[in-house]
């Protein structure tokens, strides 16, 4: 009996497991987004003159909202139209949640090799690929859908995720060039001293992930590709009950792992902190500052929705590739020069 | 003398206003983040005290009623309409309004236009029904005074005009 | 593919979802907890179907605030499940009331607004509007024309009261359908 | 010169019997149906540029529609003040009129909806559907006199 | 998609039975059920993402004002006018009434002239606070949906003290207006505009200012002097396409040529031009509430003819209450023969309306064109050419109310 406990023990704290499914994986990443979306949803308040969720617990400010929102959605009828092609319309969102939150297993969390997920020495460009992998599949649920509405959206959500996953690799990159080298564990480590994050060593870079997080998993209003007044939720027109509450929150998701992805590249990871042997020391702790750290991102980015307005496709497209390329590009030279004048040696 | 016509331009783009807007915006966003210009009324919670003067669910006084037709005449919804009744110290049955809410557009007209004031306005408007039939008064039920639900919840308040934020919520005593 | 009832690569969806609800809602007593979430996430769709969408977008103002109540007017019909029938249903509105009813997953419940959605207001005797009782089911009435916002959210209270000590969130989904609120359904037109 | 001689000189002008007279808030213009076109053309091109409405009324008792488009001016303030009502008369059983889309543009929608609503055929109109209603109840026209809504009495 | 069997009896919206549309083209519905429209569709066809045809499809709000108005004594066609913008009640109805008094040959008292400016205005800031608000969340930004919505409160609650009702104020009558301003009216409108003006600031840096804004609105949705005259559309639209046409100087009514205003124009025409001018004509009602204030003079509410002899309760009434009550004449109102036309300056544009009565309690014809109804075929020219995304930003820049449209 003991030892049926002990493996499943062993199993649950198996890195590679546990990144994914508990911490920062799936399960942390719900947190987060619940979190994050009453934040979301209080912030824009606030700025509004209101006061946002608020009765369904009112000690607590409302958090229990998104809570019945999800029970809500996961109760709901599931409406698959006629006209859809099924598997396709069921498969690709479920598809895309799963491949939204793989990325972590190649994200380090600490730099004890024992709890490395899948220890490896190009964790950042791993990790990168791995994050271009769910936009497909939205692209495919619009397809699925056989709406002109979601025919659109896919259309855009291709054209954007083109443009923008290219400054996000871009810059992600530079993190990597600055510190030589494509290990993720490496790059936190060179950022040990506050003053040494890449964020201020190369704000050119920084500025040009945050924005292409920004377009790339598109928060309002920045969701071009789902933009509610032109084209009505775009690639999702036709999804109801729990599979829209599935996409709602692969999207989510995927702003989560960009964030941690930006928050160990430029923010220092678990940087003030050193991790210590043991589990808890060594692993969790680490583990918990990085997911403060996307967080607080996610906090700057929810609180744009209130400030901005969204912009025309042929802009956020024109944005891409004549600004923002070349500033990922100029931050790219700049993590030369650093790497050549041995910033990070 | 009448108005006159001037000429005005929209502010052109540059790269300068392209940073100062941005800067600008959020910084706006930011001073209604620190300090919020919150006036909203919590509402089960509080209610707002309306005035005497608005023009809410309609009362009516069947003493001062002469039964002289001139609210139904004028509703325009054809919301009031007359019933025979038989009233004290009257000989034959007198018209005397009765109310159909579902259709009743609030517009006064028969509280104006009564000669004796046997109408009269409620400062009530936040009552909601399930049945359509319960809308439907008829004497008896026009003569009963209408009572916002929100009494039973919370607290009256009031609003007051104010420069700085607009409006500002004040704490109000019914009656 | 085969169109047959979901006979595809998934399974028939159909079967075991409705399976699935009869374990959580009768077996597990999950009914408590969905009409307490669908108390609280009566998402209202964009539909304004006349002027008292003026007092609808005033609920949802800052002065009111609606979200407050965990009502968020959201885009498109099928992640909704509340409808605010909004003042007058001209004959021609009246067919996109009902399909935009029709695309809403159930559960799902209609406030009735102002005076023209109840028995057709100051326009009782107009030759092109439908009362909306006639087209779909509707749980509470607001008289008024328009209504002030506070009545819209006391609409919105009294329909959480109701789904809660009703439980009609889970009946509709044990069921399927609804059967008080088939009361004011007399077919009609659309 | 009062504007209403300058009407009358445009018209006569222009060889048009038309009948000018001042009304309240505007100067009606009656025109026979024969030079209907002819009268709106010296108009438009004395600066009246665009249709503020298109009102037709049903005399049933006469058995005629009066069809009448008020113009005015947008780019010339002076006649901007002035709204002339250019009007004529077209039998109830054959109610067919030119079209003025040709000439002022912004008459298209209006002469659409007074299409649906008396059943008037505009000659020349470039896309003439119903626009407000539902085909079934274009059918009945509805703003004919003929078509009668109920009114209520005001006893319950 | 084929046509299964099964979908044969579903329900049929207007414009979806099939058209031959060109090979490359295919037709999106905007609309109704759609949040980048009201209350009404507009059929695009599309190639690729730029739209080369549009079909506005009006009448989801149509709800027969006009022939309901020939059943109804005249002053019951005002509550049912007003229906049609109650956001914008006083000024929508107040050339109806006006052409009554035409009709009737009598002049409303000075102090109910200003009162209807007064309110007329506060109107008319509720209004373009309105449809700026429509305009932020068309254009994505919640924030410019909520301040106009949450600042159109103070005015709604203004015009709430002064008429008794939030929006459906049935304020103007023939011959005055029901109800005199209550106690302290004047200070609650300076403080009112004090705020506003302090507001306006803020939305210019939120919004107007805002690059990503900007970027959205420059050079969208031109609509060139020309063709705005030709097209024949109204309001601050025209305005922003440099025609100085507004009725408040063309043709002064009530008490609009003892006030010193002015009118902003634009010449750009561009949906930017548009958003600018409300802002603009939002200060400008500022300043010409507080004139009105100012210069109000003293006198009765409603004309002799039906004040003079009003019993002495309706005096004590108004002098407690300020409530004008109406003598039981006004249910049966008989207006002389003949037709009268009045128009004014409602916050979309003009409204004109042509009243024919034939001496009788009930009008013969009461036609009334509204300025959304002739802004409308604002889409069908000047949407193509754009992009989708750029539809919901003309929508909003035109601020078209559909139930106004369709009366």
């Amino acid at each position: 009996m003991t030892g049926i406990i002990d493996f499943i023990i062993k199993l649950i704290i198996w890195p590679p497991l546990f990144q994914l499914v508990l911490l920062p994986g799936l399960v942390t990443a719900l947190v987060v987004v619940i979190f994050i979306i009453w934040f979301e949803r209080k912030t824009a308040a606030r700025v509004q003159m209101r006061i946002g969720p608020y009765h369904i617990s009112p000690r607590l400010g409302g958090f229990l909202q998104l809570i019945a929102d999800l029970t809500r959605y996961a109760f709901q009828e599931i409406i698959v139209p006629r006209t859809v092609d099924r598997a396709v319309f069921i498969g690709a969102p479920l598809t895309a949640l799963v491949l939204s939150v793989v990325p972590v297993v190649a994200m380090p969390m600490t730099d004890i090799p024992r709890y490395f997920p899948i220890p490896m020495d190009y964790s950042l460009i791993i990790s990168m690929g791995l994050t271009t992998l769910s936009p497909i599949f939205i692209v495919a649920a619009a397809w699925a859908s056989n709406n002109k509405f979601a025919l659109i959206g896919g259309m855009r959500e291709a054209f954007v995720i083109t443009a923008y996953e290219l400054i996000f690799i871009i810059s992600g990159l530079s993190a990597g060039l600055a510190v030589l080298s494509y290990n993720i564990v490496d790059i936190v480590e060179a950022q040990a001293p506050f003053y040494k994050w890449i964020l201020f060593t190369n704000p050119i870079a920084a500025l040009a992930m945050y924005a292409s997080i920004l377009m790339s998993t598109s928060g309002f209003p920045f969701e071009i590709p789902e933009a509610e007044n032109e084209i009505v939720a775009g690639a999702f027109t036709e999804y109801s009950g729990l599979m829209y509450g599935v996409n709602m929150g692969s999207a989510y998701i995927k702003r989560f792992v960009y964030t941690l992805l930006f928050s160990l590249l430029f923010l220092g990871g678990w940087a003030p902190y050193t991790p210590q042997p043991g589990f808890i020391a060594g692993y969790l702790i680490p583990a918990v500052i990085v997911v403060v750290k996307a967080t607080i991102v996610m906090a700057t980015i929810s609180f744009l929705r209130a400030v901005y307005g969204r912009l025309r496709i042929d802009q956020a497209l024109d944005g891409a590739w004549r600004i923002f390329i070349p500033i990922a590009l100029a931050g790219l030279l700049l993590a030369l020069l650093e790497a050549y004048m041995g910033v990070y040696a | 003398m009448p108005g006159k016509v001037v000429e005005k331009k929209t502010p052109k783009q540059t790269l300068l206003t392209a940073i100062t807007g941005n800067v600008g915006a959020i910084l706006v966003g930011l001073k209604y983040f620190v300090n919020p210009n919150r006036f909203t009324l919590k509402y089960p919670y509080e209610f707002i005290e309306l005035d005497e003067t608005y023009r809410g669910f309609i009362i009516l006084e069947l003493k001062k009623c002469i039964g002289c037709m001139s609210c139904a005449r004028i509703c325009p919804a054809a919301a009031m309409k007359m019933v025979k009744i038989q009233v004290e110290g009257k000989k034959r049955p007198m018209p005397v309004p009765v109310i159909n809410y579902n259709r009743c557009i609030f517009c006064g007209y028969c509280v104006d236009v009564c000669p004796t004031e046997a109408l009269a306005h409620l400062p009530v408007h936040d009552v909601v029904y399930t049945n359509m039939e319960d809308m439907v008064l008829d004497v008896d039920g026009f003569q009963k005074l209408v009572d916002t639900p929100a009494k039973d919840e919370g607290v009256p308040v009031k609003y007051v005009f104010d420069p700085e934020r607009g409006l500002v919520k004040v704490p109000a005593t019914r009656g | 593919m085969s169109q047959k009832e979901g006979k595809a690569y998934v399974g028939n969806l159909d079967v075991s979802a409705r399976k699935a609800q009869d374990l959580l809602l009768n077996k597990a007593k999950l009914g408590k907890l969905v009409d307490w979430a669908t108390a609280f996430s009566l998402w209202p769709v964009h539909l304004t179907t006349s002027c008292c969408g003026c007092e609808f977008a005033a609920t949802w103002s800052p002065r009111f605030d609606a979200e407050r109540y965990g009502a968020l007017p959201w885009i498109a019909s099928r992640q909704t499940n509340f409808m605010i029938i909004e003042g007058t249903v001209t004959k021609k509105m009246a067919k996109a009331v009902k399909v935009t009813w029709e695309q809403m997953p159930y559960p799902k419940f209609a406030i009735a607004m102002g005076a023209c959605a109840l028995d057709g207001g100051i326009f009782y005797n107009s030759y092109n509007i439908v009362r909306p009782w006639q087209i779909i089911p509707i749980d509470v009435f607001i008289p008024g024309c328009p209504p002030r916002p506070e009545a819209v959210a006391r609409a919105i209270i009294e329909l959480q009261k109701m789904i809660r000590t009703k439980g009609l969130a889970s009946q509709w989904i044990i069921k399927g359908y609804r059967e008080e609120a088939l009361k004011y359904y007399t077919g009609g037109e659309g | 010169m009062a504007f209403i001689d300058r009407i009358k000189e445009i018209m006569s002008s222009s060889g048009i019997e038309a009948e000018v007279s001042e009304g309240k808030g505007f100067i009606k213009v009656k025109v026979p149906l024969e030079q209907w076109e002819e009268a709106a053309k010296a108009l438009a091109s004395n600066g009246f540029d665009h249709v503020k409405t298109v009102t037709i009324v049903d005399y049933k008792a006469r058995g005629v529609f009066e069809v009448a488009y008020h113009v005015s001016s947008f780019l010339d303030t002076g006649l901007a003040k002035y709204i002339i009502e250019l009007s004529t008369e077209i039998p109830r059983d054959n109610p067919v009129v030119k079209s003025l889309v040709g000439i002022w543009p912004s008459a298209e929608f209006l002469e659409r909806e007074s299409f649906e609503f008396f059943g008037v055929v505009f000659e020349g109109h470039p896309d003439l559907r119903p626009i407000l209603l539902l085909d079934e109840v274009v059918a009945k026209h509805p703003l004919r006199k003929d078509f009668v809504v109920k009114e209520e009495g005001i006893f319950r | 998609m084929s046509a299964s069997p099964a979908l044969k009896d579903e329900i049929k919206l207007p414009g979806m039975d099939l058209k031959k549309i060109g090979k490359d083209l295919y037709e999106v519905f905007i609309g109704p059920q759609h949040p980048g429209s009201g209350h009404m569709r507009i059929i695009i066809r599309v190639d690729g993402d730029v739209i080369v045809e549009a079909d506005p499809d009006l009448g989801y709000v149509h709800r027969t004002m006009e022939k309901l108005a020939e059943g109804r004594e005249f002053i019951k066609v005002i509550p049912l006018m007003e229906r049609m913008a109650i956001l914008d009640a006083c000024n929508i109805t107040l050339p109806y009434v006006e052409a009554v008094e035409k009709l009737m040959d009598i002049e409303p008292p000075p102090r109910a002239k200003y009162l209807r400016v007064l309110l007329c205005e506060i109107n008319r800031i509720a209004s373009h606070l309105y449809g700026m608000g429509i305009f932020g969340v068309f254009l994505g930004h919640s924030t410019m949906y909520m301040w106009p919505f949450g600042d159109r409160e103070v005015f709604v609650e203004l015009a709430e003290k002064l008429t008794g009702a939030r929006l459906t104020h049935t304020y103007a009558v023939p011959g005055g207006v029901r109800r005199d301003i209550p106690q302290g009216f004047r200070e609650m409108a300076e403080k009112a505009a004090r705020y506003m003006e302090k507001k306006l600031e803020d939305y210019k840096r939120i919004f107007l200012d805002n690059p990503a804004i900007q970027k959205r609105l420059v050079d969208v949705g031109v609509i060139s002097k020309n063709l705005a005259a030709k097209l024949g559309i109204v309001g601050p639209n025209l305005r922003a396409s440099g025609i100085r046409y507004d009725v408040r100087i063309i043709e002064p009514y009530e008490a609009y040529d003892e006030i010193d205003f002015e009118v902003p124009i634009y010449e750009e025409g561009d949906a930017y031009a548009r958003a600018w001018i409300r802002v603009m004509e939002i200060k400008q009602s500022l300043n010409i509430i507080r004139q009105v204030l100012e210069k109000m003079p003293q006198g009765d509410p409603l004309h002799e003819k039906f004040w003079a002899k009003a019993p002495k309760l309706y005096k004590t009434v108004y002098e407690t209450t300020g409530r004008a009550k109406l003598i039981p004449l006004y249910a049966n109102l008989k207006v002389p023969a003949g037709r009268a036309i009045a128009r004014a300056e409602a916050g979309r544009g003009e409204v004109i309306y042509v009243v024919e009565s034939e001496n009788k309690t009930k009008p013969y014809r009461v036609r009334v064109v509204s300025p959304s109804f002739r802004n409308a075929i604002v889409f069908k020219y000047i949407v193509p050419g754009h992009r989708i995304a750029d539809l919901p930003a003309i929508y909003g820049s035109i601020d078209y109310f559909p139930p106004e449209a369709d009366r």
